[in-house]
């Protein structure tokens, strides 16, 4: 097993916050180019790689309206904490060979943990505004997120079982051979549609949504759109980088330099969810529901099995 | 010039919202969903005295700095659409580079409620549920169908709603996301049909184009509106009928048949039918290169009770659907009288 | 392993605190007053008689219950994931044993259209 | 010698303590039952301290899931859930007062009275393994009868909660309970409060609410 060092406190912020902010603007940057090419528009590339800043520099001058008794602790808090959670998970998975910002060995029950908690801060994005449409898509998604919790511990277990420890670190050691995705093929779609629910896109677009005038950001201007978008593409690198790790090998790669490999599997990751997202229709909270409960956990239940026969 | 498109909030009377809808092929623009979200008003159409009130408030939602472009006073040139377009990246740019431009509110600076003082802790409010709390009263519990007696929102929705055809006014009863009753208030009249009458194609084109939007699918909205704006060019495009085919397969991959299947069932036709329906209008339609407006056999026409009645029960986002899967013929507000 | 959580909560910590200075900031340093128009929750174009927060009716409350029930017995999955090499057949059967008598509940629930909205 | 250890723990007991008695201060049910959520966190941060680490991590994430379903609850029950007018969240207070006291001044006595076993974790020891291993192991019986106790509350809060079922609605059939003990029960209209429903919705869209304000506070004050 390689050395792992631990980071100190100053360091570990100095690489989560460089990984957080490259990797939400090529994941806005990518949402762009997704939408662009699957609308059949032109892709100009300069455009395409300053749209985020522009847009940033815009809502950030842009007037936040706060809407009538706004519950405002709350409402600053949900992006401050989805943000927080996207950077928590960040931290237990291994970037390249013998780098993990925090090795810990509850790695995947931290993840889970900061997962469940981003539940808490989507809620309060809809609750906090006092407004009907936010307040209807936060609870409808909160129906949705628990459904997708289950998958998403089941998923987390059986990747833990070859690797023998909670670690993610542990978990892309014992890929060395084989990678996941190989060895529990139901494990990665599942992971991706649990993506798909925490950053709400794609079919499981239920919280910001069109048929809800822009559901729990119905209100939102300003910084605090501005805000809460940075906190979802931090979310989905934090989703993607896991995803890369757990199922795709992490860093595990002939020739290039391991953090490389990393980062490219994590890109790979979040351009097919930005494409996801773009080119999936939504479906309604209760046929996710019963969708997720009916199908998708006998599914988790059979990748366990997978998982440990495999090991056996 | 290399921008970012201008977010606009649309609020279109009847006579022009199918128009408005092509907008979303342009590049510089892109409609939002919410008035929070944009840069510029955008007013279409014929807007009745009875919303001229709705109107100011949804312009006074907008964040600063806000501008404000009227449809019908753009003079254009060939494409109407290209003009409007120019005529809102112009006028965002003129209040972003000089905010203090911002269109200014239109109503009164006044709470809907004296609250300010109001009571033992001076927030509006008395004893548990009472009063008005910081300027509105709480909502109040009603028997529910499951025997819960929670609390009944009752909201009065449109006439300028995203998701909502232009100036369609409903007043829903929510209790937790379901439709608790509902009441399709078009000023004057208490009857709509959807258009199953002859319709020329490229509104056909736009309606699914807004379609496809309501549904999360905005980068194919973005692709119908192109094609119903080549639609309505005079000139015959022979590629046109093909790109719809095209447009059409690539629609098959995004799971919408899954997500309004059985949604809105009525005399054993679901949205999902109503959706096949127009499409298969519209392909007939391309295909008959001669025959530009089309009937939706099929599309049965449907007044605004047995609409209501259809829609009661259902969660708010199947109800949206259920009302975008018909193609609503909002007649109403334009027949209203229009203020000078 | 503590100076490992001390990382994951300094990196927390200070994210949250960004963005709490970002918004604050920008609350304080707005130009703009919200007027009472303005702050009108969006409905398209007219009031709501009364605030959005209320009882609200929550149409899938017994899936929540089953959810508890079913996510405590997470917690003896993950110490059965570490051992599962280990012990090998004993904890395949333990565990699938204990995963057939939760998944008759969970069949029970679905079959009650507990699923399904209230 | 204070160490950054115990540093922290009186930082996050404090933080702790803070937020559990911030529940019973603020209005909003969502804000007390989010407080309570942040005072288990700074427990499960407690007990990471303590070397517990997956018993403290695993709080964490048990807990939010309960608060979450809890909060639903809260929001769903209880008048006024956003506290939009103030109201007292305490119920008996001087009886819980006392009884609070007597609970603290017991586990203080044994805190400082007790023979604690003194047996200290090594912090390298991997007690997730010793735990999976005794749960398979010794505590086999204990795992799979917790197995058969969850099934048996989901089916009860099936039984209790959902209001359809296989066999059409719950309410089908139904009969109210007698209003005093071995009492004639009521027609199953009495299921549904009519009155109330009415009388409610009457209101309409210009929400009077005056009738409701009305109301004897005392009569309204809940315990969360």
């Amino acid at each position: 097993m390689n050395e792992v060092e631990q980071l100190s406190a100053p360091l570990a912020i100095v690489v989560v916050a460089a990984v957080l902010v490259v990797g939400v603007y090529v994941s806005s940057v990518v949402d762009v180019v997704a939408f662009r090419s699957v609308a059949g528009q032109r892709l100009r590339p300069g455009s395409a790689a300053l749209h985020p800043a522009r847009v940033a520099r815009r809502l950030s001058r842009q007037q936040s309206v706060r809407t009538e008794r706004p519950d405002m602790i709350l409402r600053v808090l949900a992006p401050a904490a989805f943000l927080g959670l996207a950077a928590a998970a960040v931290t237990v998975i291994p970037l390249s060979p013998g780098i993990v910002v925090a090795d810990v060995r509850t790695g995947i029950v931290l993840f889970g943990a900061a997962q469940a908690l981003a539940i808490v801060a989507i809620f309060f994005h809809g609750w906090s505004p006092n407004s009907p449409f936010a307040l209807v898509a936060g609870y409808r998604f909160v129906a949705v997120a628990l459904s997708y919790e289950l998958l998403s511990m089941f998923v987390l277990i059986a990747a833990a079982i070859p690797a023998e420890s909670l670690s993610i670190g542990a978990i892309v050691e014992s890929q060395a051979g084989l990678w996941n995705v190989i060895r529990q093929p139901l494990g990665l779609p599942l992971f991706l549609i649990v993506s798909l629910g925490v950053t709400f896109s794609g079919p499981l677009d239920l919280l910001d949504s069109n048929d809800l005038a822009g559901g729990g950001s119905v209100e939102d201007s300003g910084m605090q759109r501005l805000a809460w978008q940075t906190a979802r593409h931090a979310m989905r690198i934090a989703f993607a980088a896991c995803t890369a790790a757990v199922f795709l090998g992490g860093w595990h790669g002939p020739v290039l330099p391991g953090g490389l490999w990393m980062a490219l599997k994590t890109f790979a990751v979040v351009a097919l969810l930005g494409f996801l997202d773009v080119f999936v229709a939504r479906i309604s909270a209760e046929r996710f529901v019963r969708l997720a409960w009916g199908v998708l956990l006998p599914f988790a239940f059979l990748n366990l099995l997978i998982a440990g026969v495999g090991a056996l | 010039m290399a921008v970012t498109p201008v977010e606009v909030f649309v609020a279109a009377g009847s006579d022009r919202w199918h128009d408005v809808q092509a907008l979303r092929a342009h590049e510089l623009v892109r409609l939002v969903p919410t008035p929070r979200h944009a840069t510029v008003l955008l007013v279409a159409g014929t807007i009745p005295a009875s919303a001229r009130e709705a109107l100011d408030r949804v312009h006074d939602q907008l964040p600063h700095p806000r501008a404000v472009a009227t449809w019908d006073e753009i003079v254009a040139g060939n494409d109407v659409v290209d003009a409007v377009a120019s005529e809102i990246v112009g006028c965002a740019h003129r209040v972003m580079a000089d905010p203090s431009t911002s269109s200014p509110g239109r109503l009164a600076d006044e709470e809907p409620n004296d609250w300010r003082g109001v009571g033992p802790f001076g927030q509006g409010g008395e004893g548990m549920m009472g009063g008005t709390p910081y300027g509105r009263a709480m909502a109040m519990t009603a028997d529910d169908r499951d025997g819960l007696s929670l609390d009944r929102l009752e909201l009065r929705l449109g006439p300028f709603l995203g998701q909502l055809p232009g100036g369609l006014v409903a007043d829903v009863a929510l209790q937790g996301e379901v439709i608790q009753s509902i009441e399709f208030a078009c000023a004057g009249s208490k009857s709509f049909v959807t258009a199953d009458r002859a319709v020329p194609v490229a509104r056909r084109l736009l309606w699914l184009s807004h379609a496809l939007h309501v549904q999360g699918l905005d980068a194919f909205a973005v692709g119908a509106a192109r094609l119903a704006r080549r639609s309505a060019r005079l000139d015959d495009d022979p590629g046109l009928a093909r790109d719809f085919a095209s447009l059409r397969r690539r629609m098959r991959w995004t799971g919408l048949r899954s997500a309004l299947r059985s949604v809105g069932d009525r005399d054993g036709r679901d949205t999902l039918a109503r959706w096949s329906a127009h499409l298969d209008a519209i392909a007939a339609s391309l295909d008959g290169a001669d025959s530009r407006p089309v009937s939706a056999d099929g599309s049965m026409p449907i007044t605004a009770a047995e609409l209501a009645e259809m829609i009661t029960g259902l969660a708010l986002t199947d109800a949206v659907s259920t009302i975008i899967g018909f193609d609503i013929d909002v007649p109403a507000m334009t027949t209203a009288p229009v203020e000078a | 392993m503590m100076s490992a959580l001390a990382a994951v909560l300094a990196v927390t910590a200070v994210a949250l605190t960004v963005q709490v200075a970002a918004l604050v900031r920008s609350e304080w340093a707005d130009p703009f007053v919200s007027t009472a128009p303005q702050r009108v929750p969006v409905l398209g174009g007219h009031e709501p008689a009364t605030h959005a927060w209320s009882r609200f009716h929550v149409r899938y409350y017994p899936m929540t219950l089953v959810f508890v029930a079913f996510e405590m017995e997470m917690m003896f999955m993950y110490p059965w994931a570490v051992v599962f090499i280990e012990e090998g057949a004993t904890a395949l059967v333990e565990m699938g044993m204990f995963l057939t008598i939760l998944g008759v509940g969970i069949v029970y629930a679905y079959k009650e259209r507990v699923f399904s909205w209230q | 010698m204070i160490g950054t250890i115990d540093v922290a723990f009186v930082v996050f007991s404090v933080a702790a303590v803070a937020s559990g008695c911030g529940v019973f201060r603020v209005d909003s049910m969502i804000r007390a039952t989010y407080l309570l959520l942040a005072s288990f966190l700074n427990v499960g941060a407690i007990l990471v301290l303590l070397l517990a680490e997956y018993l403290g991590v695993a709080l964490l994430f048990m807990m939010t899931a309960e608060m979450i379903v809890m909060g639903l609850f809260m929001v769903m029950f209880m008048m006024n859930p956003a506290g939009l007018n103030p109201m007292n969240m305490v119920h008996q207070p001087r009886f819980a007062a006392a009884a609070g006291v007597v609970a603290a001044a017991g586990v203080a006595v044994v805190a400082v009275f007790a023979d604690f076993p003194d047996a200290p974790v090594d912090a390298e020891s991997d007690t997730i393994r010793e735990l999976g291993i005794e749960l398979l192991g010794g505590s086999m019986l204990v795992f799979e009868s917790i197995g058969v106790t969850l099934m048996a509350t989901m089916v009860c809060s099936v039984i209790l909660s959902s209001a359809t079922g296989r066999f059409g609605d719950g309410y089908e059939g139904s009969v109210a309970p007698a209003l005093e003990p071995g009492g004639d029960h009521r027609p199953a209209d009495d299921l549904y409060d009519p009155d109330a429903a009415m009388g409610h919705s009457m209101h309409g869209m210009d929400m009077g609410g005056m009738d409701h304000g009305e109301m004897d506070h005392g009569e309204m004050e809940h315990d969360s």
